[in-house]
């Protein structure tokens, strides 16, 4: 008997699965999420996975290479640094400091940058001219700058390091926030909501925020990218976070000194930023090319 | 035309309005008494900067003698030398601007035509090469890839030099603060060898520069060709049986490039971090490494005046990118600020 | 004297793993001078059709063809430089958003002067070049109806009005003198005097420069002035073609009927009120296009023969492809 | 789209593009390797270059003891009466050619060394040449207080009021140009020695005078005229100092075309600079790294038994550090074994008291305060100190040779606190705050040590650990024992060599005991150069000397040139 219906019902994706569809096609970025995920449970359960405690001195396993090498030991699979602590450790705490404060500041930035970018979107004049040009200027001064400023103001500190990042990186939020809004209210779709008697933060929170949240993912994946670069070079100048937090900028400052002898000091807490930024930025480029992708078909 | 130069003119002047507003502030918020953060040491000649001491009572009174002392260049002594700022900063900030110059001119001439070759052959072999190296490329934290270049090129081949601008045995006249120039310039008896001297200590330095700024100014530039070809107008002139070359050096040249301008000015700011960072690690005598230094050294007047200066020619350089951007790019909705 | 000749053009599009035939042995003909009309509602693959001719189709998709030839030659054989060729001097296209179709950051000026052909231009030295380019484009400029040509050639597209951007295409199109004009629904979205003037020009171009013109539109009414025959397109099948006139006086397939039914102006004895004709159902996406006639479900005369492809048969120049066409009573 | 593209550039165009592309790159290559023949060639400027590791405080040693002063004036912009023989340790002419002792000891005589030339600059032209006026006006800046440079740049003198050789010396007069005299008030067998010291140089009166009349004394410091090798040429702070050639300098050495001192704070950096050639010597090479530059050819590395001792000082004028149980208890409390490990490897002797074994002085038999934290935690426990108790360690930012890394050594002692239920915080600033804040005496302990500026050990006691030391902020343990500074005066007294070891021996028992600070190692002292260096040898009594160094530039012609300045005028003793 012919199917009841002509025609198989037409599953339409939510945008999500759609986009998801999208990205699984690309194997690259998948191979980024993979990385990513492996990161972030690092991040989560270093503190249970790592051997030993990060600070702990072995004042008798003095700068041992890592296992591999032929005068490595496996009690310390990647080695020690110049004061005897394991790396492995080290680089799991450091990895959880890196990344979770670099998600919190994005979160602020995102936060702070939404809020700002919607009112300097929808109100007219004056006030968002003022509000766009202090950002600009926010925008258009160095992180280092404002580093080291609030690092004059308030003293080093990773919550500082955090802060002034977190503040560099409002003015790009801000930017894609006003632009999208003020996109946005020219459509029809606003126009009619208006019409049914909605105040704007309603618009704002049912018609524009659903339509923004994928920008906003896919803004916000690039920003943590940067913000782990900030905070890792501000570790790195010790004007972030202080020598006995295990940040991994912090760890390849204190790796300097005994450079020649201890090269891996350096590369492996390098490693870890470079794969992680890597990894979230393949992420966030295949999430960009499917959400395009997506949009354009 | 004449209105967007004026309206970009006040823009500018607002912003650097609003640094000198934020520098003098600064001198409050640091810990200490104000005024000697603003002058260095209470115990100084300059008559603007005495003025400043002499009318405690408005604030207002102090702040246009800060501004007029700022002009003058009378920027205060620097608490850790004694010696005026001016002198340092006009010393050190042609350093941080010449490396950047050279790191963006390297970045913009490999950036931009190999983001058209990627452009060209959109999701061709190639392009893949182009978009996975540039994306490695920008995600190295540039202090790293600093120390990778030392222990790989000065340290082991022992290629290069690691630090400084220029080996100390060379005395160079100070002309204009570029080490180049200033070689050029000099009448010193060994000026070949001074130059090549600069140049091999200015390699490494740009090259971890330019090394970031090239993949992103490349992935731009890619992105910018991928659309304008996807666009109907070059499609119909395609239809119109026009050259390729034609279409390409009439059309897609321009139109890819007029977005990427706006883009690049953003990344100044960046590229500016990227090189103060380098200063530390080849210990490259320009204001970046300065300023760090005083932060160790709570050297406030340096921090304050310094912070001023380098966001001053940051701005001036973005707002003059993004004002070229505006004149060039006719499709550009003119008075975005002022109508809406 | 036949220019443009296409038979059993298929186009085969590959989406998510399977070909999908978008065109589905499409036969067009073109005389010289004559104004062809090719009807078809959005998404019938009209603009397909105009890309196939003008050659612009990615290279994943499979375009086969028993005859696509212009004067005689085949257009699939020929080479890339060929049918650049062909399209400079013989094909004119026209797009449907003037301000899209124009190049946003160059002066309305040069991409007129660059549409110029390098062989009606005279003079040694390249001011010389410069004048005659100018003064080529000053006339056709003229010709195509725009009063003050100084005032607009020297703006940028988007400081100029939607119907001078078109007519600039137009003329960039006429320069070269084609013998055949394809119009891709020129006059959409437009107000309704821009559009008569426009049809009006492509009316009196065909008459006093014998030009062929293409008119593929889905607004009936405006074409049923001047087109001389009528092709209908329903899903990327040609339905029917014929004589504009009989088209008018007697559709002979059941889509064409429908078609001049749901024009209002076309049947006088409209009572006030009235329900207007339609056929019930809605066109079918490309992932489930039905076998056969591509009507069949929504044909009100669908029979048991429909499911295979109906063949083309003709009454004195007058085709159809339909099992049972309106003069023949279904079973 | 992509295929759209093919069709828009026709294959000449594309290979037009790539073209260029490739000849930018190939530039680019052919900028960085082209010219980058290695070596500075021959023609180019010759000098020597030291990387030195922090910015000298002023260019006068008489007004602080830290040895990167001494290190760029002591030997190279000044001489003293007298010099200390590098290999013998004994007491040479300098620009006193002869001297004479009064038998009492309380009377010395200096004949002094005729037309020697001071330094001639672009700040400063000396009309006339050395003679006892300058003695007296280098002698007098110190010793009276009313003399008019006493307190320019509000000058202490921490190493002569620490031996308060102002009340020893009775007077000093000039009996003709060339000859002087000085009185004392009672015997002091360290005096010559003391003369000899880097800290004991002979300033220019004649510029003395022209800066008074400029009304600028402050440059005297800072813009230093002498007799030394080396004349001052230029300084940018923290980044490099340049000394040109004295070319009248009174003693016939060769002496480099310029003498540059490169800045660089980090010591891993400062060996990355000596693998590029780009110094030809280092200051307080990490011992890390020592291996390593054995291994490298053209590096020539130098070890001498070093005369300095690296301890952990507590401030006994601070409860609850004034009670020596409590000082006990925290020096039982650390293992020394794992400090000289991590912080010397290996390249250092474990101090068992303030005298280093390569002195005459020394004696083994001291009662040795080995790690046990059981017995540690139990004394604190009676000295009434909680668990949880918070203390400072200060730990000292520049690397010396006697402690290469403080920071890292308080690291370590913070952990074996930790383990006795002690909070220790690690505190440190840039070198000359952190020394102004010492003197305050605002620290609860100090990781510091001292290294000594000639042979005799009173050089180890009486700026140490002697009461009149405190002001001068040479006494980092702030302790005050009168016994002690009796036993050390009386020591000093006598010439005889052994009666005065036994003394000190009852000294270092006395230190033992209250523990005022504990010595930890005496690191022995490296000298790394460039192979192409000739000259240049560790100076064991001070600071490094530049005088008849000199670099063989590998220049292509066959016959090695030197390419030092020689010196033509000829000495008359």
């Amino acid at each position: 008997m012919l199917d009841a219906n002509l025609y198989e019902e037409e599953l339409h994706p939510t945008p999500l699965m759609a986009t998801w569809r999208e990205f699984k096609q690309r194997h690259v970025a998948v191979f980024g999420l993979v990385i990513l995920t492996l990161f972030i449970i690092v991040a989560i359960a270093g503190p249970v996975l790592s051997p030993y405690a990060p600070t702990t001195q072995y004042t008798n396993m003095l700068l041992i290479p890592p296992a591999w090498d032929d005068n490595g030991s496996i009690l310390h699979v990647l080695g020690t640094d110049a004061l005897g602590r394991d790396m492995l450790t080290r680089l799991f705490y450091g990895t959880q400091v890196t990344l979770f404060s670099s998600i919190v500041t994005v979160f602020i930035a995102l936060g702070l940058g939404v809020a700002m970018g919607v009112v300097a979107g929808m109100s007219k004049g004056l006030r968002s001219s003022f509000i766009n040009h202090v950002l600009d200027i926010l925008m258009l001064t160095p992180t280092l700058l404002i580093a080291i400023i609030i690092v004059a103001i308030l003293g080093t500190g990773l919550t500082n390091a955090m802060l002034a990042i977190g503040l560099a990186l409002v003015p790009r939020f801000v930017h894609l926030t006003r632009d999208f809004v003020r996109e946005e209210m020219n459509k029809d779709y606003i126009k009619t909501a208006r019409l049914d008697g909605a105040n704007l933060t309603q618009v704002f929170l049912y018609n524009i925020l659903p339509n923004m949240v994928e920008l906003l993912i896919v803004q916000g994946t690039f920003a943590i990218s940067v913000a782990i670069l900030d905070i890792s070079a501000l570790g790195f100048l010790n004007l972030g976070a202080q020598t006995l937090m295990p940040e991994l900028g912090v760890m390849i400052a204190d790796g300097l000194s005994t450079v020649y002898i201890a090269p891996w000091n350096i590369l492996l807490p390098g490693l870890t930023i470079f794969l992680m930024v890597l990894s979230i930025n393949i992420v966030g480029d295949g999430l960009r090319s499917a959400l395009r992708n997506r949009l354009t078909h | 035309m004449i209105t967007t130069l004026i309206r970009y003119f006040n823009l500018t002047f607002l912003t650097l309005l609003i640094l000198v507003m934020l520098s003098f502030g600064l001198a409050y918020f640091f810990p200490g008494d104000p005024i000697t953060n603003l002058m260095g040491t209470n115990t100084l000649d300059s008559q603007p900067l005495l003025m400043l001491t002499s009318q405690q009572t408005n604030i207002f009174m102090q702040f246009w003698y800060y501004v007029q002392a700022l002009l003058a260049g009378e920027w205060g002594v620097s608490f850790a030398t004694g010696k005026p700022l001016y002198q340092d900063i006009m010393r050190l900030l042609p350093a941080t601007l010449e490396l950047s110059i050279y790191a963006v001119t390297i970045a913009l001439i490999l950036g931009i035509p190999l983001g058209f070759l990627a452009g060209m052959n959109y999701h061709k072999k190639i392009d893949n090469i182009f978009m996975s190296s540039s994306m490695i490329m920008y995600s190295f934290p540039v202090f790293w890839l600093a120390l990778l270049l030392i222990l790989l090129i000065s340290l082991q081949a022992q290629w290069l030099p690691m630090s400084g601008r220029l080996s100390l045995l060379f005395n160079v006249p100070h002309y204009s603060g570029f080490i180049l120039v200033d070689i050029l310039v000099s009448d010193i008896e060994n000026k070949r060898f001074a130059f090549n001297n600069a140049l091999q200590h200015l390699i490494l330095p740009t090259l971890s520069v330019s090394f970031i700024a090239f993949a992103v100014f490349l992935r731009t530039t890619r992105r910018s060709v991928a659309d304008v070809l996807e666009t109907q107008y070059i499609k119909s002139a395609q239809t119109r049986g026009l050259p390729g070359k034609t279409i390409f050096f009439r059309h897609v040249l321009r139109n890819a490039l007029l977005p990427v301008l706006p883009i690049l000015a953003v990344q100044i700011s960046t590229l500016v971090t990227n090189v103060m960072i380098v200063e530390t690690i080849f210990s490259w005598p320009g204001i970046g490494d300065w300023l760090i230094q005083a932060i160790y050294e709570r050297d406030y007047p340096a921090i304050r005046t310094g912070m001023l200066l380098v966001s001053v020619v940051v701005v001036i350089i973005t707002m003059s990118l993004e004002c070229i951007s505006q004149l060039i790019d006719p499709t550009r909705d003119r008075f975005a600020y002022a109508r809406r | 004297m036949i220019i443009l000749d296409i038979k059993n053009l298929t186009l085969e599009i590959e989406s998510n793993g399977v070909l999908i035939k978008a065109l589905d042995k499409v036969s067009l003909t073109i005389q010289e001078n004559e104004i062809r009309a090719l009807v078809g509602e959005s998404g019938s693959g009209k603009s397909l059709i105009v890309r196939a001719i003008s050659g612009a189709l990615p290279p994943q998709w499979i375009v086969t063809a028993d005859r696509l030839t212009w004067r005689g030659q085949n257009l699939i054989k020929m080479t890339r430089a060929q049918r650049q060729a062909i399209m400079r001097r013989d094909i004119a296209v026209i797009f449907q958003d003037p301000m899209a179709a124009l190049d946003p950051s160059a002066k309305l000026k040069d991409q007129m002067l660059e549409s110029v052909p390098r062989e009606f231009i005279e003079g040694r030295y390249s001011w010389q070049r410069y004048a005659s380019r100018l003064s080529i484009s000053h006339q056709i400029l003229h010709k195509v109806g725009i009063q003050n040509v100084e005032g607009c050639i020297n703006k940028y597209p988007h400081e100029v009005s939607a119907d001078i951007c078109q007519k600039f295409m137009i003329a960039m199109a006429l320069v070269s003198q084609p013998t055949l004009l394809i119009a891709d629904d020129p006059t959409r979205g437009m107000e309704t005097n821009t559009k008569k003037q426009i049809l009006a020009l492509f009316t009196r171009l065909n008459k006093t420069r014998n030009l062929s013109i293409l008119f593929v539109s889905h607004d009936l009414l405006a074409i049923s002035a001047m087109a001389h025959s009528m092709t209908v397109l329903y899903c990327g099948q040609t339905v029917e073609s014929g004589k504009m006139k009989a088209m008018r006086r007697r559709p002979l397939h059941p889509y064409t009927k429908a078609l001049m039914d749901s024009a209002p102006s076309f049947s006088p004895d409209l009572k006030p009120k009235s329900m207007l004709a339609a056929l019930d159902g809605t066109i079918p996406t490309l992932q489930h296009l039905p076998i056969g006639c591509r009507l069949g479900p929504r044909c009100p005369r669908a029979a048991k023969e429909c499911v295979q492809m109906p063949t083309e048969r003709s009454i004195n120049q007058h085709t159809y492809r339909c099992h049972y066409p309106m003069h023949v009573e279904p079973v | 789209m992509s295929e759209l593209a093919n069709r828009l550039i026709s294959f000449n165009n594309t290979a037009r593009l790539r073209l260029l592309v490739t000849f930018f790159v190939a530039l680019f290559v052919a900028l960085s390797t082209g010219c980058t023949d290695s070596s500075i060639s021959a023609t180019a400027p010759a000098g020597v270059i030291y990387c030195s590791e922090s910015n000298p405080s002023s260019f006068n040693p008489q007004l602080d003891t830290s040895s990167t002063t001494a290190d760029v004036s002591a030997h190279q912009i000044y001489s003293r009466l007298l010099e200390f023989d590098p290999s013998t340790g004994r007491i040479q002419p300098g620009l006193a050619s002869s001297w004479l002792v009064s038998d009492d000891g309380l009377t010395y005589t200096f004949q002094l060394r005729r037309n020697v030339k001071f330094h001639q600059t672009d700040y400063f032209t000396p009309t006339r040449n050395f003679n006892a006026d300058d003695v007296i006006f280098s002698f007098q800046r110190w010793l009276n207080d009313d003399h008019p440079y006493h307190d320019v740049n509000d000058a202490t003198y921490p190493y002569f009021s620490s031996l308060n050789l102002a009340h020893t010396i009775a007077s000093i007069e000039r009996i003709n140009g060339y000859r002087i005299e000085i009185e004392l008030f009672e015997r002091d067998s360290s005096f010559l020695a003391n003369l000899a010291t880097d800290f004991a140089v002979i300033l220019s009166q004649q510029y003395g005078e022209y800066l008074m009349l400029t009304k600028q004394p402050e440059r005297i410091d800072f813009y230093p005229i002498g007799t030394g090798p080396f004349r001052f040429d230029e300084y940018q702070k923290n980044q490099f100092i340049r000394l040109l050639p004295h070319l009248q300098y009174w003693k016939n050495v060769p002496l480099t075309d310029q003498l540059i001192y490169d800045i660089t704070p980090s010591s891993s950096i400062r060996f990355a600079k000596l693998r590029t050639r780009e110094c030809d010597t280092i200051a307080y090479p990490s011992q890390a790294e020592i291996t390593i530059m054995q291994a490298d050819p053209n590096i020539v590395v130098e070890e001498a038994p070093g005369l300095n001792v690296g301890f952990w000082a507590f401030n006994t004028a601070k409860p609850p550090f004034d009670q020596a149980d409590v000082r006990r208890g925290l020096a039982l409390a650390i293992d020394k074994n794992s400090i000289l490990d991590a912080v010397y490897f290996n390249s250092a002797s474990r101090a068992r008291s303030l005298i280093p074994p390569s002195s005459w002085a020394y004696n083994n038999d001291i009662k040795e305060i080995n790690y046990n934290p059981m017995r540690a935690r139990e004394l604190l426990d009676k000295a009434g100190i909680a668990k949880g108790f918070r203390m400072t360690i200060w730990a000292m930012p520049v690397v010396r040779a006697y402690n290469p890394d403080a920071l890292r050594m308080a690291k370590l002692i913070k952990s074996y606190l930790a383990a006795v239920d002690i909070d220790a915080t690690i505190v440190t600033y840039d070198w000359n705050t952190f020394r102004d804040k010492l003197n305050q005496g605002e620290h609860d302990s100090v990781l510091i040590g001292w290294s000594a500026d000639n042979g005799d050990p009173d050089n180890f006691y009486r700026p140490l650990l002697s009461c009149d030391a405190i002001p001068s902020g040479t006494n980092r343990a702030m302790w005050c024992n009168p016994e002690f500074d009796a036993l050390v005066n009386t020591a000093i007294k006598i010439s005889n060599e052994d009666k005065r070891a036994i003394l000190y021996a009852k000294a270092n028992n006395m230190i033992a005991k209250e523990i005022p600070l504990l010595p930890i190692a005496h690191a022995n002292r490296y000298q790394v150069k460039n192979a192409a260096l000739q000259g240049l040898s560790i100076n064991p009594y001070g600071s490094i000397r530049f005088e008849g160094v000199t670099k063989t530039v590998p220049s292509p012609t066959p016959s090695v040139t030197s390419s030092a300045v020689v010196v033509n005028d000829e000495v008359r003793p």
